[in-house]
């Protein structure tokens, strides 16, 4: 009989997933506006100094204001960046202001049909709406074409690269099967476009459970094993944004960071004691508070 | 709880409530701010779950493309955001939990939507991208967002302006990130738009535009109650040509009054702001 | 106040609905091989002598075979016909043969992504994976074109015509919202594509249910009223085939139903005792028998 | 249970679970039919649950592509659907319900599959959808299915043959409804196909064949024990060259054997027919 070798483990910690993370890598992460982003993840390309990151996705926010503020951005290719209650995001604003960072600006549907073309391997994705913007002035990879059953003028639009998906997930087990909730919120199945995209995908979730747990319910597991690179436990991955069925966003926290964002001294002053001294997601987690949490946890569900 | 003349967000909803018809799918997202959630999400939901409560019944409510039908008279407080587990939750006809959606976005499926941005200019073209130059932005904005196509691929698009300023309302706008008339109707075929498609009209504190379709461009169709056609014209940064003969914006009628406030908002959360219109 | 409408209601008879089918119609129909077909509906346009229909689909089964078999069949537009355990569907394969009916061979990946394009009004659908097949030599309106981004050769589909859409669902209200049960079927997911590209969209239903029974479960919703033109109640309306949760294919009937395909005399036979002269679909169940009936429902659940 | 010599569905089952990867992503689908059920189905789930079970744990197992590792040896009797509501609610991983699945087809996420066809020809090209000409046909078959995809995108697809007769291994196919190696892999560079994908090895009830990548040509790899090569040459529509030296399919260990019969298929519902070759 042939030696057996063991099911693998995809079960990694975030400092190791982060250390995977090559400078100037693109990559597409999950979640909208404030919500269901995979943020301690980027707490921890933060610590790590990572640079040059692209970050694309559909809607973006307080993960994108994030890495801006902290220097870790170059480009964002993507239909919007902002922090609906809290306005505009503001170290994205300045740094796009200032030069430091660029905003490749698609619409919502060119911004997800470039991540599924590249999903399914498609050489490009056919754009029909955008004559009359100044969309394609600012995207010099679309290419005109006619139709070539209708001669309608149209563009073409590369697939996207996407080196890789980062999404935060309630619960996945250590093989690296994912489990969603039966009543998934739209960001949670674009993530699942973004997982499918990218050539290495890591799932940040709130709680790892057995493997049976996931075969009680085959038809909630959204992304099988094979299509991810690793897992890592990352209870309050989300916050300061939301988690549904975990927790609200949590407005104490976000009150604090979006003062802070209003001028580089004081976000470096809340990057330095919030992330790079935190040094850790718990000490992050200890520093916001467990009132802050407490609060942000009262979800009606 | 019924008495009382109707506040500007009151007059607004009637009115929006009216242009919607019964075979209608109405789409709206959550917008956030103060003056932008009353006109971009407060006022949309309640005119079009109104109208369901009147004379269209069966006209369909997308909640940002994946909540239809909820019933809004059960929320206790406004969303946000349209990403909340509290809109999730919400008692509706269907819940979309895939990408894509299941309405079909090019072919049409959304008879009537709304909008607004940060500038729209003579044409209905808008902008939510930056307000300068794209490479050196003076602001930089949100986004194009699903605004293009909105006014690419929905039926009547009702473009919902919080705020309305010689800054706002500008012969071109800086970045066009969604395309009205330019040209007129002829214009938006030769784009390969959908002349089906595009701004019907846009409101804002002190009046409603609607379009000369030939043209393109943007004219005035009623004042609000109580505004002076000329800070309409001070107001604008665009030619209005003559204002003289501009009629008042109607009046919600007191049935329809006491149906907003005691059907359809009847715990005061979605149009309690009595004067929307801050930047008046 | 202006004088309020009715909700309306979608319910409609079978024969109303099938009247509302023209002669040489393009339909999409739901179900794959022996299962989930719109079988009482395809009785239904046997009884009313639709001629020239094309059907278009994924994997087509004893539906298409039914309609060859009576007559009522011009072309099929799939990546497939075939009964499976009862092998090739003989009316269909006959008809072809005899050049009475044409089939358009499509790839399954093919079959749907030309009725994909036709719901999302895509102008066409690049095709790459084709050459060396004789599959685009029978498919004169592909047309060969270069990738405008990586100048590789492509094919251009055409989106489907798509006239009509015939689905059978577990459950639906009046007003046209479908139901189905959580963990569903392949098919019934392709079923939603179809009725989605469909210009019109007929669902029959196991059963019709309340409006509040749909909304208790918003999630299983996926078919929102309205994008559905009709409703229809069916019961056993996938007979002879399966209906997940409901009943197994009938080996009873469709062993009676092979041996008649076997011959064109014997079929006309079957035809009139179990379609024509039955009338209805009442009369239909009654021929077939309670006891077959009862044996195809004992499915393990 | 474990006594008796391996039946060829037993020395096919571990053959084809020896060509499985720890790595590999496995597709096959649902095949009707006694012989074509046991080729089709029966033997490479068989294979690759064993796979699981022995050197390759990390297996995935794809059946029809919506159903992910279900565990095989639960199985009741053998279904003769991929459709069918016992598969639905068989233990397993993940249930797929959404089209398109969840495996990404053109990327590659396959690494082997398992199909069959009417007609395989001397470069592996398949047919599925007619015996004569297209427009009138001797006989019309299913059509092309899955197996076009299956040859195009899967890494290396094992074709299993359930009939080995010249009147099927045929040099040239009557409709190419997927596509082999047509002058080499190069062959399938100039016809915009994947080099890393299409078939690599034909199985049938006498022989296994693998491919010249240069010719592109099919070539007996070995015959199976007890069969005479030239049963094989006789057998085959196309030239096969010398077969003095081909090598006996290699047989099962006992190991291999006893967890085959104990633990893949105890109750003998998938490989209980001894002689799956009914047609030899």
């Amino acid at each position: 009989m042939t030696e057996k070798p063991a099911i693998k483990s995809k079960l990694i910690s975030l400092s190791d997933a982060v250390s995977q993370i090559a400078d100037g890598s693109h990559i597409a992460i999950g979640g909208a506006a404030l919500h269901m982003h995979p943020m301690a993840f980027m707490r921890e390309l933060v610590r790590q100094r990572k640079r040059d990151l692209t970050v694309l996705g559909e809607i973006q926010g307080v993960e994108v204001d994030l890495l801006a503020g902290a220097g870790a951005l170059r480009r964002v290719e993507s239909s919007g960046v902002g922090l609906e209650r809290y306005g505009l995001a503001r170290n994205f604003r300045r740094a796009v202001e200032h030069g430091e960072v660029v905003m490749a600006d698609y619409s919502d549907t060119m911004a997800m049909d470039r991540i599924v073309a590249k999903g399914e391997n498609l050489t490009f994705w056919p754009v029909s709406f955008i004559g009359g913007t100044d969309i394609p002035r600012y995207l010099p990879d679309l290419v005109e074409f006619d139709c070539p059953i209708t001669g309608r003028k149209l563009y073409a639009m590369p697939p996207a690269r996407v080196d890789v998906a980062v999404i935060h997930m309630p619960y996945a087990d250590e093989r690296g099967n994912v489990l969603i909730t039966e009543r998934r919120l739209m960001p949670q199945s674009q993530d699942l476009v973004y997982a499918r995209a990218a050539d290495r995908t890591y799932v940040t979730v709130e709680h790892i459970v057995s493997h049976d747990f996931i075969r009680r319910s085959p038809q909630l597991n959204h992304l099988p094993a094979f299509q991810v690179t690793g897992v890592i436990e990352a209870p309050w991955g989300a916050h300061p944004g939301s988690m549904p069925d975990f927790y609200d966003y949590d407005e104490g926290h976000m009150e604090e960071y979006v003062e802070a964002s209003k001028t580089p001294e004081a976000f470096d002053v809340y990057l330095e004691r919030f992330v790079r001294d935190a040094g850790d997601e718990a000490t992050y987690l200890e520093r916001v508070g467990i009132r802050n949490l407490l609060k942000a946890r009262k979800v009606v569900l | 709880m019924t008495a009382g003349a109707p506040t500007l967000a009151e007059t607004l909803t009637i009115y929006v409530a009216r242009q919607l018809r019964d075979d209608d799918v109405g789409f709206t997202g959550m917008v956030n701010g103060d003056a932008s959630a009353m006109f971009g999400s407060a006022i949309p939901l309640a005119a079009m779950y109104h109208a369901q409560l009147t004379h269209a019944p069966n006209l369909t409510l997308l909640l940002a493309g994946w909540l239809t039908n909820p019933d809004i008279s059960k929320l206790e407080t406004m969303p946000d955001s349209e990403f909340m587990a509290s809109l999730r939750d919400l008692d509706a006809d269907a819940l979309i939990n895939a990408y894509p959606a299941q309405y079909r976005l090019r072919r049409g499926d959304i008879t009537v939507g709304f909008s607004n941005g940060a500038q729209v200019d003579a044409y209905g073209n808008m902008n939510s991208v930056c307000i300068g130059p794209h490479d050196h932005p003076k602001v930089r904005l949100v986004g194009p967002i699903f605004q293009t196509e909105h006014l690419a691929f929905f039926g009547r698009e009702i473009i919902m302006m919080p705020h309305h300023d010689w800054r706002n309302f500008v012969e071109k706008v800086d970045f066009v990130s969604a395309v009205g008339y330019p040209g007129g109707v002829a214009g938006r075929r030769e784009l390969g738009l959908d002349v089906g498609s595009g701004p019907a009209l846009v409101i804002t504190p002190l009046c409603v535009f609607d379009f000369d379709l030939e043209s393109g461009r943007m004219r005035v169709k009623s004042v609000h109650d109580g505004v002076d056609p000329a800070e309409v014209r001070a107001s604008t940064g665009f030619e209005l040509g003559d204002l003289s003969d501009v009629p008042v914006t109607p009046a919600p009628g007191p049935a329809d009054l006491e149906i907003l406030r005691t059907r359809v908002d009847p715990r005061g959360i979605m149009l309690s702001n009595a004067n929307p219109g801050e930047a008046r």
